[in-house]
């Protein structure tokens, strides 16, 4: 036959284990220890306590713009929570939940939403990017990290995180692109959560989902209830264990919404209506996983109160400090701007450094 | 006449476009539903429609890209950079292609397109949102680099550039966007592009600058009066192709020059003014040609921006000492 | 069930009609008037004569680099006969037979070979772009150019060329996603030759098919074999159409194989063996139309060999041109260097030509 | 000691990184199999394998953002850009991140990258092979801007450029080559970056150049010599960061200067040497600095880009204006 098949392309699937009531799909039910399922829900939690507060925050003129994470929870910590210590974090710009579970403080990120350079502060031997601001460009970073691993023959994997509005750009292609044709140990988490800023994901793409954008790479995609952090957490265990041990990338679609302004410099009712948000209250991702918690007797209201006033108390120290950063970094004098930029500074930097320490003089001078 | 801050006047503009021009669109990230992050766009999707204000997906090549395609067949394309620093991700179709393709086809296709990016500092935004880089785009043959000063003139020279038969970045400096507002005429107006302005005379100092250290060279021309110091102060509004005429009649009167701009110094557009001065010049200097620029270092996270920023003490401080006084 | 379908994603499929040996699938054999039949044959025949005479004048020093299209005459030849006058043709920088069919002339491609601004030479009302040297941007041009015949709600279509390689470029991600989510009316054509200067296909990228991409931007793919004329016409056939009524893109992947050089300035004996390239001489797609040809009873070897000597003193000819053009061009002033840059020229390139002006007369003058 | 040419030469310096650190990668279209289309990368395959020599799909962005990755992993990543006019794919991911990632990590993850691009006319390529936009990676803060004029130099500045802590464009200026040989010492040999080199002292016009225009601006000098004109002619080899000292050290001596360079005028690396004389030694100069550049226009089709490029007769006779003779 002549009209024949060139390549035979498999259906692309929809995994959800925790339905929105709380209910579980006892077939596919992932086997996940006690304690960490606590701690994943304990990160949730905080995640969602610790951007709440940073909404605070912003909106007293406290720090400046942020992008919120509230209701992507699930996304980032059923996937992260895979990553061992010498695995790779490389967060776009809305991970706050998962960059602190692997280790930033609250102090870090608001010192750095305040406008301080000295918030970006990775602990030598931490194997976290920093976040990344210019959309899609972080993929190919991941891909990069990933040939370091498998150069070196090292176990380590990659996990990137990146939006759906991400997908259009260039650097998505050439970065899932990359990873595939060198085999490489990364794990592509697109949180899509409907929006690009205004955009919805209608007029981003055309295709169905976005898991399906893996077939033009030759790799495996997927599509999992993105509030729901057990399909998340499978479906990463899968991915992480294909990575390290088969050195093949996955594309993995979270389905999530965003149920905040994209950043606080947004105004959402610009463009979508309370009509679309509302369904998505009801799909909580900490809601429906404390139930579960709850009926399998891990989690009471006394406790969820607990942990609760305990991360309240947590961020308020957490904000003491950063104030005290800041008031500390605001008295000390501003050269360090000149710092960085080279190993060793060129003259010309060195001589307008020294140009601006005489500014700083004269102006301290006349007021 | 209405009293408008720049983002208004930027958004006049396209409106009058869009009304006299069926082939204007406008397009870009948020520009159409959303108004633009900037509101620079707003109600424009509401009255001409999403054919004409049309949002794109994420893709900034895609977004010049598709403007060359739309050039090549008869439109004249509005787009918008969400911002300056996001620009570079379509760097290579404004080098490739918008920069050349009337010169490669001998005039054949044109590329009447107006590329908007606000550029700056000063508006406490994230990283890669302050930066200040139009001399990569006045290096690049092929294009022109227009950059306005206040409300007023943001309006006509934007209706100039969409006017214009070939391809003009048109920068905005995004901390005046609503920092002043200004009587903008009821009837259409144009400014020629490539001529700067003499916005204040003098005969003692010129003082060039444009965009968003325009208003900061003013306020230091004024503070050097109370000392007797009669500066005069041009603004460039075109960074490419430079009006050496306006800029070599003022020093050959004064003698003496300060050129102010908030990109770094060091290859930026305030090297090619003091280079146009050497040319055509050099023994009217009585002082070097002193740059106030950026330092040549990425503007610091927002809380010491403005450190990086010349400040009008400085631009002070600065022109006593090419004074000598 | 939780573990439930996302999308179906249809599996890709492949066409061929003529075979190797000249031998039609009679159940496919599209409907093609025999006119058009052999004007599509005289179109690749001369295409193959240019191509050789570009290669032979090229060895000669007498034009640069140029990229032969050996091979691939049936991809380019089967798809571009589709487009009507008002249609756009947007080629990369391997389609000499397409863009001559269209109207391109051999004087004016090897002017431009020559090193001649001039040769770029794109009459009124034709709707052709130039070839396309940086890989993969034509594409989004394709999509603005379709834009603009949908805006003006015209029934034309943009048919766009590229390459395999390119399909690692963003610029065709983007342009493809461009085309999809505006629905435009373009059809993008894969030349797939199997390599990209050195790179193998299977370097570019780890999918089966390069059809298969199109399944990320949720529009129809395609692949044919490329070498099969009949293949590649009745797919394009689909495709046009559905660009022209439907407004749907479509992506087909012309499998071939690039014969020759990829330009003139490279040696492929580094990077690929015979044995790889031998079975495709058996495989040209210009054999097997003459096979099929003649058995309809359209062509016989007098035809043929007519045909050759014909296009043979035509390319003498069109040499003769060129050089006359080149030497007139030589002996004209080069002031013309500082044209077309903008509609009016600034002040400062007036004087710059100025400058330069003087320089000449300088430069004759001291010999 | 064995005579290259320069791409033998550049091929020697990848040679002996790849030896002596088995951190340093090679990537890039066409660099593994193939030894690149210029054969810069030839046999390197052979003697270190294809996980260190490394063929990449074609996509340049692909090719920087991956290097951004493997800086941060721990490699040291020499990427290719198989042309310079094709390096601007990727501009997002330098500027964005090479360009930053020092800075913006505080000094935790450093760009050891160096991203080798051919440059510049004279070889008969097609468009967008023979642009030379230096200034636009001059003028991006945390990068270094390195150009050799020779087979020797560009070995050793290509060895400094590898073993640099921070990131290097490496333009290479393809016209040179292949077209002529010098003689490379066998031992290792790095030259400082950031420091020019006076090739030939004199005392009556400093003349300024680097890359392909090097030669000519020699060839110049010599021409000069025998109407008795002493040239001094300096070989930047760092365009970024300027070595002012030298620059400065020969102007106040001659008193007159010639910058020599084939990118286009405006807002070109000229400018910004002549702003730094203004700087430093403006009252030194007899007359102003000469810009012998290309013009404001994109360099034609090869037939006539001899005459965008600046000739041995015009730099001769530039030369003779600047000292009035
Ligand atoms: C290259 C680039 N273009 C534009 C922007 C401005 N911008 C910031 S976030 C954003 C939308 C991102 O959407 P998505 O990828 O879905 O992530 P989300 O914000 O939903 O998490 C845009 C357009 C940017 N940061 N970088
Ligand atoms: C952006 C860009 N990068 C690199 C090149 C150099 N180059 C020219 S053709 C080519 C290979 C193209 O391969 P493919 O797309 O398969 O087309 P083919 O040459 O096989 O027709 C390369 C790398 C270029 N022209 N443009
Ligand atoms: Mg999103
Ligand atoms: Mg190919």
């Amino acid at each position: 036959m002549s009209r024949r098949v060139a390549a035979q392309i498999d259906d692309i699937e929809y995994l959800s284990i925790l339905d929105e009531t709380g209910k579980v799909d006892k077939d596919l039910e992932p086997d996940i220890p006690e304690d960490i399922l606590l701690n994943m829900y304990q990160a949730m939690l905080f995640g969602r306590r610790f951007d709440e507060r940073m909404l605070k925050l912003q909106r007293q003129g406290r720090i400046g713009t942020f992008a919120p994470i509230k209701g992507q929870e699930a996304a980032q910590i059923g996937s992260a929570f895979h990553l061992r210590k010498t695995d790779w974090l490389i967060p776009s710009f809305r991970e706050a939940a998962a960059q602190i579970w692997r280790g930033a403080t609250p102090q870090d990120i608001w010192l750095f939403a305040a406008g301080y350079n000295e918030g970006v502060n990775i602990p030598e031997g931490a194997h976290d990017l920093p976040l990344c601001v210019p959309v899609g460009t972080q993929l190919l970073h991941a891909a990069g990290i990933a040939y370091g691993i498998k150069y070196r023959k090292e176990d380590g994997i990659a996990m990137c995180f990146h939006g759906d509005g991400a997908t259009s750009e260039g650097d998505f292609h050439e970065g899932v692109n990359f990873a595939a044709v060198y085999g490489l140990p990364v794990v592509f988490i697109c949180q899509n959560n409907h929006w690009a800023i205004s955009l919805p994901l209608s007029k981003q793409t055309r295709s169905e989902t976005i898991a399906q954008k893996a077939v033009a790479y030759g790799i495996p995609g997927i599509q999992v209830d993105g509030n729901d952090i057990l399909a998340v957490w499978a479906a990463t265990k899968e991915a992480v264990e294909r990575a390290r041990t088969e050195l093949c990338p996955t594309l993995i679609e979270c389905v999530t919404y965003r149920m905040e302004v994209h950043t606080t410099a947004d105004d959402p009712t610009r463009y979508r209506e309370e009509d679309e948000v509302a369904p998505w209250r009801k799909r909580d991702p900490i809601d429906r996983f404390e139930t579960y918690l709850k009926k399998k007797g891990l989690l009471d209201d006394k406790a969820i109160k607990d942990l609760n006033d305990a991360y309240q108390e947590q961020l308020l120290k957490a904000w003491d400090d950063t104030e005290k950063r800041i008031h500390e970094l605001d008295s000390a004098d501003p050269l360090s701007i000149f710092d960085d930029l080279y190993e060793e500074s060129p003259p010309h930097l060195e001589e307008q450094k020294a140009y601006f320490k005489n500014r700083l003089q004269k102006e301290a001078h006349n007021g | 006449m209405a009293e408008l801050n720049m983002i208004q006047a930027v958004n006049l503009a396209m409106r009058e476009a869009l009304a006299d021009d069926e082939s204007v669109v406008i397009l870009g990230q948020d520009v159409g539903v959303d108004g633009g992050i900037f509101r620079a766009t707003i109600d424009l999707i509401e009255e001409f429609g999403e054919e004409r204000v049309i949002d794109t997906p994420l893709a900034e090549s895609g977004i010049i890209g598709m403007s060359v395609g739309m050039a090549v067949n008869g439109l004249k394309p509005v787009a918008e950079m969400q911002f300056s620093g996001f620009a570079y991700q379509a760097f290579h179709q404004i080098e490739n292609h918008v920069a050349r393709f009337r010169w490669r086809t001998s005039g054949r296709f044109t590329m009447p397109i107006v590329i908007r990016m606000p550029y700056g500092a000063g508006v406490r935004a994230l990283e890669h949102h302050s930066e200040s880089r139009e001399a990569y785009w006045a290096h690049t043959p092929g294009l022109k680099v227009v950059i306005p000063s206040g409300p007023r003139k943001a309006r006509a020279l934007l209706a100039a550039s969409i006017k214009d038969p070939d391809p003009v970045i048109f920068y905005e400096p995004k901390a005046l966007y609503r920092s002043f507002k200004e009587e903008v005429p009821d009837e259409p107006e144009t400014l020629v592009i490539g001529k700067a302005e003499v916005v204040r005379a003098g005969e003692d100092i010129t003082m060039i600058a444009y965009g968003a250290m325009l208003p900061r060279t003013m306020e230091a021309a004024e503070r050097l009066e109370k000392d007797g110091v009669k500066a005069e102060v041009i603004d460039l509004m075109t960074v490419s192709p430079l009006d050496e005429e306006t800029i070599i009649t003022s020093v050959k009167k004064t003698g003496r020059v300060l050129v102010v701009h908030e990109a770094a110094r060091s290859f930026g557009p305030g090297a090619e003014i003091c280079a146009r001065i050497n040319d055509k010049a050099l023994f009217y200097l009585e002082a070097p040609v002193n740059r106030v620029a950026g330092y040549d270092i990425h503007p610091p996270y927002f809380a010491r921006e403005h450190h990086y920023l010349p400040s009008v003490a400085r631009i002070v401080d600065e022109a006593r000492e090419t004074l000598s006084i």
